[in-house]
């Protein structure tokens, strides 16, 4: 029959299209020595004049205070500076904007000293007051930053200000926090905690409650006190505004913080992009100008930064073009004058462009797990250590799941060298931890990986003999594809380890998030990524008010030894503390580790100055086109 | 010299491994200015030994195995598409049962009229209007100038069959082939169409084949009659031969099954009975033998010899003479 | 004709109104937040986002307002892309799908178009099936595959196109071959069809009876027929190809209107996903309308009433 | 008009053949089909892929050992071979017999919501044509509105929404057979979220369809006789006026079933699809499209699946609508 017959040449040709296609390209590359091979292009498309840079994504925020994600990020550490900033050959941080600092009270107070004579992008003059107005800008809720409690948890005052406590003042010695708290709850006002302010009688009341209700909490306080003198004349009380933050600019050049603790990670934590300076003039101008909304002060027509970079034209969700500012203070050193930041959203397209010269850099990308055999071997291929853990999140509250065997038994039943070997073509690495390993002076805790007979044991001591009478449980993920392919090989070893059936239930991103935050779910995968190189960013997560603790594991030792370290000033002390705190955690696996992330990236041979980073930051300003 | 001279005209169809023969050995002539009817019931052939004439017949499936058709001296056979397309609409026009969906619904009926003249006569749009005009004047479509800016679907079905003998008429072609033209119409109309149409043959001496079911039409219309049953001619006769002395059975069931205003004695109507055959699984011997009163073991057996009785009148029937 | 189209554009609005009535409503009780975080966001900070987008409002007078703004021609600002209204969002993307859908529909009507005439004409021939089958081809490898494999053998096998993204003119083609395929074969089957049914029918005959060239029988007298089932077709059809080539966009990282569909629908980003549902919408019901008219020009036994 | 009455009487002489040689339409129906060559060879094929869909998994798990979901990780993708004539995926896993399992799902997810949008699709046009008037026209705006709604939009809100709704336990016979047949339970989680949001959004076609043939339908003489004896609406449409329809719904139905795989791949493709181990043609060639420039037989031996699916379903559904529509019938 004539149709089938074309039906059938049609389907031949396409065969024949790819089969003939795919002898040409990967065979001559893998059968030959490796070493000299590339797997893109390796003369740029482009003039020395420039680099082409994938950024995944339009970023949702061009705001370095509001940055979010890592393409925001990516934009935001480029084009505005902070003070410090890390050195990328030592990881040490070193001045950027602040020439040097005074770390004064023995850890608890810091003066930055800032460089003489620097500029915004626009010319006008860039002083400690814009730090202060910028600082404060994070810690306000207004402004809507996710990164918000990074500023006001370690700043003095930062919490009345950014979480609006009340302030209460006029109490002539230091006032009974016990006494005002009853007077105040006889008033029917719900209490969350009183602080006193540091160095003054005043105190810090926060209420319960969300939304108006925290209003009304915060107006029935306000009333008790100042109407009904509920705590005698003469005291008053209002609402905390900036000027409870202990941080100010002495002058234009020194801006004064004073933190709640002696924290030794601050120094880092300056560095993270939430910490860069603003311009204060341009936002306040732009704000009068729009009622009030500033959101637009980073739209290109607008945008001033402080960085090396400076945005010169965009197109939206194509790419962004990015050139050299002359008013940074290091210009000098910045080597390629121009950036062209391109947004490719798949991986898939990203591998396809890179292959073919159209960006340099693979970005913020992972190689899809399915190419990395077949990639690993070229030149252009790297994988680097990466500041993160990807493990699996227990629902505590679930009563099979709260035996620490049954926890214990499904942790030691996960071949993690299969997964990262097989699974991820090898480029992650298995990982027992809480905290990833190679922070400065921190060494991790590592439990049991792979123990299946073990496992089987623990679980018949839990009563689950060859997984009999063990209810099936669902293992919520979110919907990539990486996840999947490591849930399904989960599945089968939990399935031939402890013949126990898991359900695969995949929600889209939104819905999982919603449902970690209100504890649905009985297992769930999560990533975790460090957000300065520090311990704490990662034993935060398992503190039993911390807001990322989706898992509902509480443990009072745990907490208390972490409160602990973080008044400690000495250093090998408090790492000791955490690790003691990251072993508690891990006996009682709180969660289970499955691996610790590297970050895989295809790079063009003729960029240079591209350093691994623990944290993928790569500044542009370091790198530059080489060329033959 | 005849007009046209059909010669042993087959017209057969291809169909999923079958052979149907719809026109199977048709022969007649047409002098000019005179009006032949074919007459028998559907799916005895009549339309497709028209259409074949016309060339018309979609080949495949159709084909010819045998047959002459000699118009104005030129076997019609022999031509090619292109010369075909000079005759028809010039030499031979052709108007069709439905003149509802014989129109084009999507033209003006100014377009459908003046392109005959545009391809035939080379006439410019301004000179085939003005003649197209005249032509619906002469069809008897009032205010014709202001009507043929319309579109068919503004006209009433017997208007449109107006329209549609105009536009068969606009090059005064030699042969009008008439196909049903009066079935869809009511019967006042009818009467007006049929009388508009000896008219033309009279005025243009135009000539023309009718082709229809209905003996009725064609009594006062046509000088001869060819009567077909199952794609064969069976019977070929003048019109007042026919109508008198009726030679084949079947015309005979036919006549009868008419209500005749010129036979005082008119006793009562038979239908024919039964169904006409299926072409492509004929019945042996007489096609007709199944419905024939009259069929004996000879008729099943073999399809009868044509009698020629005189000039100009044959039949087909084994029973021609009882 | 005037009345006809001005009682449909209220048709067209009343319609409109229903819809984004619903979808607002469907949007709404969907779970899952537009301020949903990896991290913990204090509940400061959410009050502080929920009050900027107006959500600290009860449901009913978010609606009001926004039925208010959508009137004025407004529509809200963009979540996910925070400095960004939906209505510049939609100015920059919608051209660039119309640009690929354009070209798609250009080459899917060319094509469609002249082969399901050809197989029309030439039915039941070796044209016809041949082209017929190339057809059920094309309708049964969607973009899905067709995407993937165009870019494996025209921007990486051989560099001619580039892999993604956006530009030049060599950007577009290779989406909107991708894209187009599966309409020049709906195109081409029903323009077979159509014209089939015309060529079947009696005013054919007379054309050809008229002694028109088989020429001019096909292009005077059966196209304008035979079209119709492709218009009809190509309302809808536009609209989709222009507003929501998605799958085709997101292959090939073009920076156009498709996307959204998903993505807004995804990132919760309730002001972004109801105007592109409200675009889609809009150029739908026009284009419904235009059809209708068209109808109406190309068939004239149909009046406006 | 006439033209009209014309038109009526085709429907006439269609529904006097449904209703007083209902035998005769099928019968006439079938023959037609049997006639046309490409449709027959088209079913003949459908079948034959259903049969080796439905039945292939379980003999190739049989005689081969393979089963789509038991990982061979060192063994990874291999190219296509004797021993697996499709090749291996990413995971070891037989492709063929993956493939085939696909294939047997979509072929579900088509059949199933196809059905469900031809059940719904049909109520609402029959009872919107029945009633007629102020009904009609209401529910025809509703048509319109949800016609004028990008449908992917409201696929994905469906999904999400009726995730949180657990509907599984009433489909446990099915999943029982399929479990034997196929090695997993194909009437459970994201499947059936599926069938049901693919059938609530395809039903407007069918809908629209069912209304214009009922509008013509229910003025006819038997209707009307029906009407005055008495019986009730529900028993005229269910009885008289649906069963007349019959022939029209079943090759729009056809039609959908084809459409609804296409997607079903789109769905798995954005990731609203299939959950895995479970493959579907479309998960297959999502996935495929991501490796095709390592391992191709990944994406073109589902592919080709699909199209070859699709191909002949297509072909099938215009055969049937020949065969059964009464305007074709006419000649």
């Amino acid at each position: 029959m004539k149709i089938k017959n074309i039906c059938l040449f049609v389907a031949l040709s396409l065969v024949f299209a790819c089969t003939k296609k795919e002898e040409n390209a990967p065979t001559p590359n893998g059968s030959e020595s490796s070493a000299e091979q590339f797997f893109g292009t390796t003369a740029p498309k482009h003039g020395k004049d420039e680099i082409w840079i994938n950024n995944r994504e339009e970023p949702q925020y061009m705001d370095p205070i509001l940055a979010a994600g890592v393409p925001d990020g990516n934009l935001a550490m480029n084009a505005f500076a902070r003070l410090v900033q890390i050195n990328p050959e030592t990881s040490q941080p070193v001045p950027d904007l602040a020439e040097r600092w005074d770390v004064l009270d023995e850890g608890y107070r810091y003066i930055f000293h800032l460089r003489e004579g620097l500029k915004w992008s626009d010319g006008q003059p860039l002083t400690a007051h814009d730090f202060e107005y910028s600082w404060k800008r994070l810690m306000n809720p207004k402004t809507g930053a996710q990164y918000t409690a990074l500023g006001y948890t370690i700043v003095e005052g930062g919490e009345a200000f950014g979480r609006r406590a009340v302030v209460i003042s006029g109490f002539s010695k230091e006032a009974a926090i016990d006494t005002v708290q009853k007077t105040l709850e006889a008033k029917g006002v719900s209490i969350e905690k009183i602080k006193p302010k540091f160095q003054s009688t005043d105190l810090f009341v926060f209420v319960n409650g969300e939304g108006k209700d925290a209003d009304d909490q915060r107006t029935k306080l306000i009333n008790a006190i100042t109407k009904s003198n509920a705590l005698g004349q003469g005291i008053s009380a209002k609402m905390a505004d900036e000027s409870v933050v202990e941080l100010r600019a002495l002058d234009d050049r020194q801006l004064e913080v004073r933190l709640v603790g002696p924290l030794p990670y601050f120094i880092l934590l300056s560095e993270f992009t939430c910490f860069a300076a603003v311009p204060k003039h341009v936002i306040e101008r732009i704000a009068k100008e729009n009622n009030g909304d500033e959101s637009s002060w980073v739209r290109l027509e607008n945008i001033v930064v402080s960085g090396a970079y400076k945005l010169v034209k965009e197109n939206f969700k194509i790419d962004k073009v990015y050139e050299k500012n002359p008013f940074y203070w290091d210009a000098a050193n910045v080597k390629t004058p121009r950036i062209r930041v391109l947004m490719i959203e798949t991986e898939t397209a990203a591998m396809n462009a890179y292959k073919v010269g159209e960006i340099d850099w693979t970005g913020p990308h992972e190689v899809p797990a399915e190419q990395l055999n077949q990639v690993q071997n070229f030149k252009d291929f790297h994988n680097d250590p990466y500041l993160g853990v990807y493990y699996y999140i227990i629902n505590h509250d679930l009563p099979v799941l709260n035996d620490v065997r049954v926890r214990k038994a499904l942790s030691l039943s996960i071949d993690r060298e299969t997964i990262t070997k097989n699974v991820l073509a090898g480029s992650y690495i298995p990982y027992g931890g809480l905290v990833p390993d190679g922070l400065a002076g921190y060494k991790s805790y590592q439990q049991e990986l792979y123990n299946p007979e073990k496992a089987k044991q623990l679980l018949a001591e839990a009563g689950y003999p060859e997984g009999k009478g063990f209810p099936k449980f669902k293992f919520k993920y979110d919907t990539k594809d990486i996840h999947r392919l490591i849930i399904q090989a989960v599945q089968q070893m939990w399935k031939k380890n402890l013949n126990i059936d898991v359900d695969m239930v995949n929600v889209e991103w939104k819905v999982y998030l919603d449902d970690l935050q209100k504890h649905n779910f009985e297992i769930a995968r999560q990533g975790w990524i460090g957000d300065f190189l520090d311990p704490y960013t990662f034993i935060e997560l398992n503190l039993s008010n911390s807001g990322n603790n989706h898992s509902n594991w509480k443990n009072a030792e745990f907490d208390a030894l972490v409160e602990k370290s973080n008044q400690e000033s000495d250093l090998s002390l408090r790492m000791q503390m955490l690790h003691d705190a990251e072993k508690i955690a891990m006996e009682d696996q709180a969660m289970i580790p499955i691996y610790l992330y590297t970050k895989t990236y295809m790079l063009k041979p003729f960029i240079k100055g591209f350093y691994k980073d623990y944290q993928d930051h790569h500044l542009w300003k370091h790198m530059w086109v080489e060329e033959k | 010299m005849s007009l046209l001279k059909i010669s042993d005209l087959r017209t057969y169809f291809k169909m999923e491994g079958n052979v149907v023969k719809a026109v199977d050995g048709v022969d007649f002539e047409l002098e000019k200015g005179e009006i032949v009817g074919i007459v028998g019931e559907s799916g005895s052939g009549k339309s497709v030994t028209c259409l074949s004439i016309m060339k018309l017949i979609p080949e495949p499936p159709g084909f010819y195995p045998t047959g002459s058709i000699e118009f104005m001296g030129k076997d019609l056979m022999k031509l090619n598409t292109k010369q075909m397309s000079k005759i028809r609409g010039n030499q031979i026009s052709m108007i069709f049962q439905d003149p509802m969906s014989s129109l084009n619904p999507f033209l003006t009926v100014e377009t459908q009229l003046t392109e005959v003249l545009e391809i035939h006569q080379n006439k410019t749009r301004k000179e085939a209007q003005k003649i197209a005009i005249d032509i619906l004047e002469r069809v008897g479509i009032a205010n014709a100038p202001r009507r043929i800016k319309q579109f068919p679907h503004e006209f009433s079905g017997g208007m449109r069959q107006r329209v549609m003998i105009a536009m068969a008429l606009l090059c005064r072609p030699e042969l009008l082939i008439a196909d049903e033209p009066t079935t869809a119409l009511d019967v006042t109309i009818q009467a007006q169409i049929l009388e508009l149409m000896k008219d033309l043959n009279r005025d243009f001496g135009t000539s023309i084949i009718f082709i229809t079911h209905n003996m009725g039409v064609v009594a006062g219309m046509t000088d001869r009659i060819v009567v077909m049953y199952a794609g064969k001619m069976v019977e070929k006769a003048s019109t007042s031969d026919l109508f008198e002395t009726p030679k084949h059975p079947y015309t005979n069931a036919l006549l009868s099954s008419i209500p005749r205003l010129d036979i005082d004695d008119q006793g009562s109507l038979t239908p024919i009975p039964g169904l006409p055959p299926d072409l492509s699984d004929l019945p042996s011997g007489c096609s007709f033998h199944p419905r024939c009163k009259f069929a004996d073991d000879q008729c099943k057996a073999a399809y009868p010899d044509r009698i020629e009785l005189s000039k100009d009148r044959m039949a087909a029937c084994w029973k021609v003479n009882v | 004709m005037l009345f006809f189209i001005a009682k449909r554009l209220v048709g067209v609005v009343i319609t409109l109104f229903v819809i984004i009535t619903l979808s607002f409503l469907i949007i709404r009780i969907t779970p899952g937040s537009p301020f949903s975080q990896e991290r913990d966001v204090p509940v400061e900070v959410l009050e502080a986002l929920k009050a900027k987008y107006g959500f600290d409002k009860p449901l009913h007078k978010q609606y009001f307002q926004y039925i208010g703004n959508v009137v004025k021609g407004d529509l809200g600002l963009s979540i996910k892309y925070s400095n960004r209204t939906v209505n510049e969002i939609i100015k920059i993307s919608l051209p660039k799908t119309m640009q690929i859908g354009f070209l798609a529909l250009i080459w899917a009507i060319l094509v469609g178009f002249v082969g399901g005439a050809i197989a029309a004409v030439k039915q039941n021939t070796k044209w016809d099936y041949g082209l017929m089958s190339i057809a059920m081809c094309g309708i049964s490898i969607p973009p899905l595959v067709s995407g993937p494999l165009l870019i494996l053998v025209f921007a990486l096998a051989l560099p001619w196109f580039p892999t993604s993204g956006w530009g030049s003119w060599k950007h577009v083609v290779l989406p909107s071959i991708s894209l187009g395929s599966v309409y020049a074969a709906y195109i081409a089957r029903l323009t077979r069809g159509g014209m089939l049914e015309v060529i079947r029918s009696n005013y054919i005959r007379t054309a050809r009876a008229k002694g028109l060239s088989e020429k001019a029988v096909v292009v005077k007298h059966a196209l304008k027929g035979g079209i119709l089932p492709v218009v009809t077709f190509l309302g809808p059809a536009v609209a989709s190809i222009m507003v929501g080539s998605v799958v085709v966009e997101k292959i090939f990282n073009t920076p156009g209107m498709g996307p959204y569909f998903v993505d807004a629908a995804f990132n919760r980003d309730y002001f972004l996903l109801m105007g592109v549902v409200i675009v889609y919408a809009v150029f739908l019901l026009l284009l419904n309308l235009l059809v209708d008219i068209a109808y109406g020009f190309i068939d004239p036994r149909i009046r406006f009433e | 008009m006439q033209q009209a009455t014309q038109l009526k009487e085709t429907q006439v002489q269609t529904n006097q053949n449904t209703i007083v040689e209902g035998v005769s339409f099928w019968q006439d129906a079938w023959k037609r089909l049997k006639k046309n060559k490409a449709a027959m060879i088209s079913a003949y094929c459908v079948l034959f892929l259903v049969i080796v869909c439905f039945f292939g998994p379980f003999i190739l798990n049989k005689f081969f050992g393979y089963d789509f979901s038991t990982q061979d990780l060192a063994y990874g993708a291999k190219p296509p071979t004797l021993k697996h004539p499709f090749g291996t995926d990413y995971f070891g896993r037989d492709l063929l017999t993956r493939t085939l399992v696909g294939g047997s799902i979509s072929l579900m997810v088509g059949l199933i919501a196809a059905t469900v949008a031809a059940i719904v699709g049909t109520i609402f046009g029959s009872v919107s044509g029945f009633f007629g008037g102020r009904v009609d026209n209401l529910m025809m705006r509703f048509v319109d509105v949800l016609y004028a709604v990008p449908y992917l939009f409201l696929v994905i809100i469906l999904v999400t929404v009726i995730e949180r709704v657990n509907v599984g336990s009433i489909f446990d016979p099915f999943n029982t057979v399929s479990e034997v047949l196929m090695g997993l339970k194909i009437f459970e989680g994201r499947l059936i979220l599926l069938f049901i949001a693919l059938g609530l959004v395809g039903w407007l076609t069918t809908a629209r369809i069912v209304r214009g043939q009922v509008l013509s339908i229910k003025e006819q003489e038997f209707v009307q006789a029906a009407r005055s004896i008495g019986v009730s609406n529900t028993a005229i449409i269910f009885r008289h006026l649906i069963p007349n329809a019959l022939g029209t719904i079943i090759v729009y139905f056809t039609l959908t079933v084809p459409s609804m795989i296409m997607q079903e791949a789109f769905l798995s493709f954005i990731g609203l699809g299939i959950q895995p181990p479970n493959p579907s043609l479309g998960s297959l060639i999502s996935d495929g499209a991501k490796q095709m420039q390592l391992y191709w037989w990944t994406l073109v031996f589902p592919a080709i699946f699909l199209a070859i699916l699709l191909y002949c379903l297509n072909f099938v559904g215009d055969g049937l609508r020949d065969a059964l529509d009464p305007k074709e019938r006419k000649e």
